[in-house]
C-alpha cells in the first residue's frame, strides 16, 4: 500500500500528511522520484524532514529541521481552507460507495456500539485538499455500501455531488487497498481501477459491500522495486511498524 | 502548583488545557485531580491521556473536543466506557473538528460570538451538534459554516520560559495556546523554566502569551510528561503505548492513579517515581542562532 | 528585481505593497514606476511615501487604504492633491479603518468571502464605503461588521531574509505581512539577504511566509530605505521629514522621482546616489540568544 | 497637556499609546507614578521602553526590549476587539459636543476641502479600550459642535448613546486640551471639569462650538510639578518636539 500511495505523489506537491501509512509514502517518494515534495502535518510543521519515523504527528522530529512551524489557526485557515494542500490523506473505519469515511462511531452516534477518535483534520481535509487519497485494508466491514456516519464527504453525500454542496477540492480520486485500487468514476462511484498483483477481482468484489463496476481496461500495479523495497524494510520502517 | 489550581479551578468551571501533542499540562491536571474537582467541562481538540485520566477520575461532566484517541496507539478507553455506556458515569459530549475547534477559541480570544469557515458540508457532524450553523455571506450570499466562541474560565497552558509576570515564550508546536490564552477568564501558564525579564525582552518575537492576561505562572520542570517539550525533554512513546493496557482495564487505571497521581504529592515527587525518566528523555541540546533587533 | 516586476506585476493588477511602517518595499515600488505600470489598485494600510510616490508618478487608479498621512511628520500631499482635486488626475479611493483593512487582508489570506469584527457603528465610514456591511451572528442575533476579502493579485514584501525557494523568515514589526502573502495570487518576496535552506530550518518558527506560496524572490539590500529593517538599518526619520517639503510641490517631486527613480538603474545606485547612507543608518548589532529545537 | 494626560493613568494599566504627545504622557506617567504601565503600539509592539522618543508608532526603539511583538491582527482582534486594553489616547482635527472624533475629512467627502490621513487604528480604539482619553489644543475651528465625519465614536452619535450602538468601552471620558478639562457628563455630553491654572471660563467657552456646561464645583488642575518639567523637558523630550 505504502508503494503504491508513494507512485500517487507528484514532485514538488505540498501534502497534508497523517501518521502512519502516509507518513511512510510520503518519505518514500521524497527518497524516490519526488524529492521536492513538502509535507504539511496539522500539527503545524511544514517541510520537516524528520530523521525517523515519527510516532505521532506531533514528534519533535517533525520540528527540528522543518521549514516552517505556524499554530494550528494557520494550518487550518492558511494553509488548507485558504488552497495551498495539492494532495492530502485520509483513512479511516469505513469507507462507502461514494469516497464518504466514517471515523466517529460504529451504530448509532447516541448510544454507539463502537467509539472511534472522531474527526481531527480529516473533515477539512476531505474539503480542502486538491485532491485526497484514501489508503485502508480490504474488508466487507471497511467498505460498507454507506457509512453509518459521514465524518469526512467524499464525491456524493445523501446523493447530492460535493460541487453542489460547496466542497473547493476534488475529493477522494482513489482508494489504496492491500489489494487493490479504486478510483472515482465520472458519476463520483468508487470503482474497481488496478489490480495488485496476486489479486483477483471476485475477492475484491467479495470484500466491498456494493456492486463494484470495473474500469476497462484493468490495470495491474507494477510490483514494488527493490529499491522500493529497500528504502521501506531499511530505512523508513525497519521496526516494519506499518508493513 | 497547589496554589494556582486552588484559587483558580473551580467546580463546575470550563477548562481549557491547550497544547498540541506538544506541552500539555499533565502536572496541572493531576493536580486537580488531586484536590478532587467535580463537573468540570473539558475542553481539548485532542482529550489525549491527560483528559483520560480526568475522566477516569471522576472529574469531567463534560467533554469538548475534535479527537479522542490515543496518537500513534489506539483508543482512550476511560473515554470510550464513558461514551459506549460501559459501567462508567455518563460523560455529556460536544463534538467538532479540529479547525472547528480552533474557530471557537479564535472567536473566543477576539470576542466574537462566532466564526465562519467553510467546512461541514455533507458531513453529519452539525446533524449531531446543532451549535454547528451557518451565516449568508452579505457580498455572496452563500452560507459558510459557524461555530460559536468558546471562553473557559480557565485555560491552562505549558511553555517552555516564562518570567514572574507571566510573559510566556513557546517555540515549537504552537498548537492552539495563544488562541485559547486570550479567549479564558482566567490563565494559568506552567513552565519548565522561569526567566529572567531581559530574556524575554531580548527576543519579543518568541512571546506567545503577554503577561498582561496571565493570572498565575507555576513552574515545573517535566510538567507536560509523558509528552514533550522541544528543547527539553522527548515524548515518551513508551508510555503512550504502555498507557493501551492500563486504560483498557477499570481497576488498573484507578491503581494507576493512586499511585502515581493521588499516590504523590506533587510533580517531584512523580518524576522521582520514573527511575531513569531523565536519562532517557531528556533533549540533546540543538541551538539556533540569535538574530539581530539592532537598529 | 527588474525581471521579477515584469513577469509579476501587469497594467491594472490590484498590488498590495505591505510592511506596517517596517520593511516597506520602496525598491520594487520605484521599478514598478520605472517600468511604467498603469491603472494600479494599490492597496496597503498606510499608504506612506511609497504609494504617495507611486500615485505622483501616475502608475495608480485606485487606492485601498486606512491611514493615509507621513507618519509623525504630517500629510501626503501627491495624495491630497489627487483627492482634494487640485491639478492632479482624480484618484479612486475605497477606505477603511486599519482592523477593516487586517480584516480583508485576513479573509482574503482563508479564502473566505468576508470577515466579521466589532466595528464601525457610530461611524460614517459605512455610509461612504458600502462594502462596509453586517451579518447577524446565528447564536446571539446581534449584528456584526463585515468586510469581504482582499485579494491582490500580487504581494510584494520585504523582509529579513528568505532562502532561494522563498521560505521567509521576519522579525520585529510583523505587520499584516502574513495575511497579505496569504491573501495574493502571486507573491513577491524581497530580502536583505538570501540564506542557506539550512538557516531557515535551524529555526522554523521564525519563517512568516512559506515558499510554497512565493512567486520570486529578489535580493535587494536597503530595499526598504526609508523605512527600516530590524537588525539591518535604522528608520531615515530626516528623509520622511524632508518628504514634506518635497511632496508639497509638484515640481519638486518630479525632480525627485526623475533623479532618484528614472535616474537610476537600480537599488545600488539609488543607494549610491545617498552619500553618509549606509554609514548613518547601518545597525548596530543587538543579538539575542538562540533556543534549543533538541529533543 | 502631557502632565494632565500623565496623571490621568494610574499603574498597571494597560495603554494602547499613538506617538506625539500621548507618548509622551505615557513615558512620563511610567517615570512618575504609574511605573508598571504596560504601552501597547498599533505597530504590534507591547510593553516597549524606547530608548529614545518614538519618532513613529512604528520605531525599531519601540521593538527592540519590548515584552512581544505580534502582528496587527492580533493587536486589533486580541487586544483591542478582546477587551485587554484598558485606556486608549485619541486626537484629531475636530472634536464634538459628545467627543465623537473627525479624522477624515474637513468639507464633503466627496470634494473635501482638506483630505486628513483618515482612521488608523482610531476607529477601534474609539470602540473597545475600556475609556479614552482625547487629546487636542482648544479652539473653535477643532471644538464644532457637530463633526464634519465621524470617524471614532463618542459618548453619542446622531442622538443615540454609544451602549445602545454596541459599543463595549466607555468611550471618551475627558477631553485634555491645553488649557482645560472637559469630561463627559450624565448624558454624555463634553462638559468643563478643571481649568489650567490661569485659564478662565469665557475664554474656553469662546473656543468651543456648543453651549458648555461646567461641572460644580469647577476643579483647578495642580500645575506641572518641577519633576514632571524636569523629566519631560529633560529625558523625554529635550527638543522640544511635543512641548
Amino acid at each position: 500500500m505504502a508503494v503504491a500511495a508513494a507512485r500517487e505523489l507528484r514532485d514538488g506537491e505540498v501534502v497534508f500528511v497523517g501518521i502512519g501509512l502516509p507518513n511512510l509514502a510520503c518519505n518514500l517518494a521524497r527518497a524516490t522520484h519526488a524529492p521536492r515534495l513538502v509535507l504539511v502535518y496539522e500539527s503545524g510543521a511544514v517541510g520537516a524532514v524528520p530523521e525517523r519515523l515519527p510516532v505521532s504527528i506531533g514528534d519533535p522530529a517533525l520540528v527540528a529541521g522543518s521549514l516552517m512551524v505556524c499554530g494550528m489557526a494557520d494550518v487550518f485557515q492558511l494553509f488548507l481552507q485558504g488552497g495551498r494542500i495539492d494532495v492530502g490523506f485520509l483513512g479511516g473505519a469505513q469507507v462507502d460507495r461514494w469516497g464518504n469515511i466514517n471515523t466517529t462511531v460504529i451504530g448509532p452516534y447516541d448510544d454507539p456500539r463502537v467509539r472511534l477518535p472522531g474527526s481531527g483534520g480529516a473533515t477539512e481535509i476531505a474539503i480542502h485538499a486538491r485532491r485526497t487519497l484514501i489508503v485502508s485494508r480490504l474488508s466487507r466491514r471497511a467498505f460498507p455500501e454507506r457509512v453509518d456516519f459521514v465524518t469526512s464527504p467524499g464525491q456524493r453525500v445523501g446523493g447530492t455531488d460535493r460541487r453542489a454542496l460547496g466542497m473547493p477540492g476534488a475529493g477522494p480520486v482513489k482508494v489504496i487497498t492491500d489489494r487493490c485500487i479504486l478510483e472515482a468514476g465520472p458519476g463520483g462511484e468508487m470503482r474497481l481501477a488496478a489490480l495488485f498483483p496476486g489479486a483477483d477481482v471476485a475477492d475484491v468484489r467479495a470484500a466491498v459491500g456494493w456492486p463494484l463496476a470495473v474500469r476497462e481496461p484493468l490495470r495491474e500495479t507494477e510490483p514494488p522495486t527493490a529499491e522500493e523495497l529497500r528504502i521501506l524494510r531499511e530505512v523508513l520502517d525497519p521496526k516494519g511498524l506499518h508493513l | 502548583m497547589r496554589e494556582a489550581i486552588a484559587a483558580h479551578v473551580h467546580d463546575g468551571d470550563t477548562v481549557a488545557i491547550e497544547g498540541f501533542t506538544h506541552l500539555i499540562g499533565f502536572a496541572a491536571a493531576h493536580e486537580i485531580i488531586r484536590q478532587g474537582r467535580r463537573d468540570l467541562t473539558l475542553c481539548r481538540l485532542t482529550p489525549d491521556l491527560v483528559f483520560d485520566q480526568m475522566i477516569a477520575a471522576g472529574c469531567a461532566r463534560k467533554l469538548v473536543f475534535s479527537w479522542a484517541g490515543n496518537p500513534g496507539v489506539g483508543s482512550l478507553h476511560a473515554f470510550r466506557r464513558a461514551i459506549e455506556g460501559r459501567g462508567a458515569e455518563a460523560l455529556e459530549i460536544e463534538e467538532y473538528s479540529h479547525f472547528g475547534m480552533v474557530a471557537r477559541f479564535s472567536a473566543g480570544a477576539a470576542r466574537l460570538p462566532f466564526w465562519p469557515l467553510r467546512s461541514f458540508m455533507g458531513t453529519d457532524l452539525p446533524r449531531v451538534n446543532d451549535r454547528i450553523r451557518t451565516v449568508a455571506c452579505p457580498y455572496t450570499g452563500e452560507p459558510i459554516a459557524t461555530v460559536p466562541a468558546l471562553e473557559p474560565d480557565v485555560a491552562i497552558l505549558h511553555a517552555q520560559r516564562a518570567d514572574a509576570e507571566g510573559n510566556t515564550q513557546v517555540w515549537g508546536l504552537l498548537g492552539v495556546q495563544k488562541e485559547a490564552a486570550f479567549a479564558a477568564r482566567r490563565v494559568i501558564v506552567v513552565v519548565e523554566e522561569l526567566v529572567d525579564t531581559a530574556v524575554v525582552r531580548a527576543d519579543p518575537n518568541r512571546t506567545l502569551i503577554p503577561g498582561t492576561i496571565v493570572s498565575a505562572v507555576v513552574v515545573e520542570p517535566w510538567g507536560a510528561h509523558p509528552s514533550f517539550a522541544q528543547g527539553y525533554y522527548d515524548r515518551d512513546n513508551d508510555f503512550y503505548v504502555g498507557w493501551e493496557e492500563i486504560s483498557r482495564d477499570e481497576g488498573a487505571l484507578r491503581a494507576w492513579l493512586d499511585e502515581y497521581v493521588h499516590g504523590v504529592a506533587d510533580r517531584a515527587a512523580y518524576v522521582a517515581k520514573h527511575p531513569g525518566l531523565v536519562e532517557r528523555l531528556s533533549a540533546r541540546p540543538l541551538v539556533c542562532a540569535g538574530v539581530s533587533y539592532g537598529y
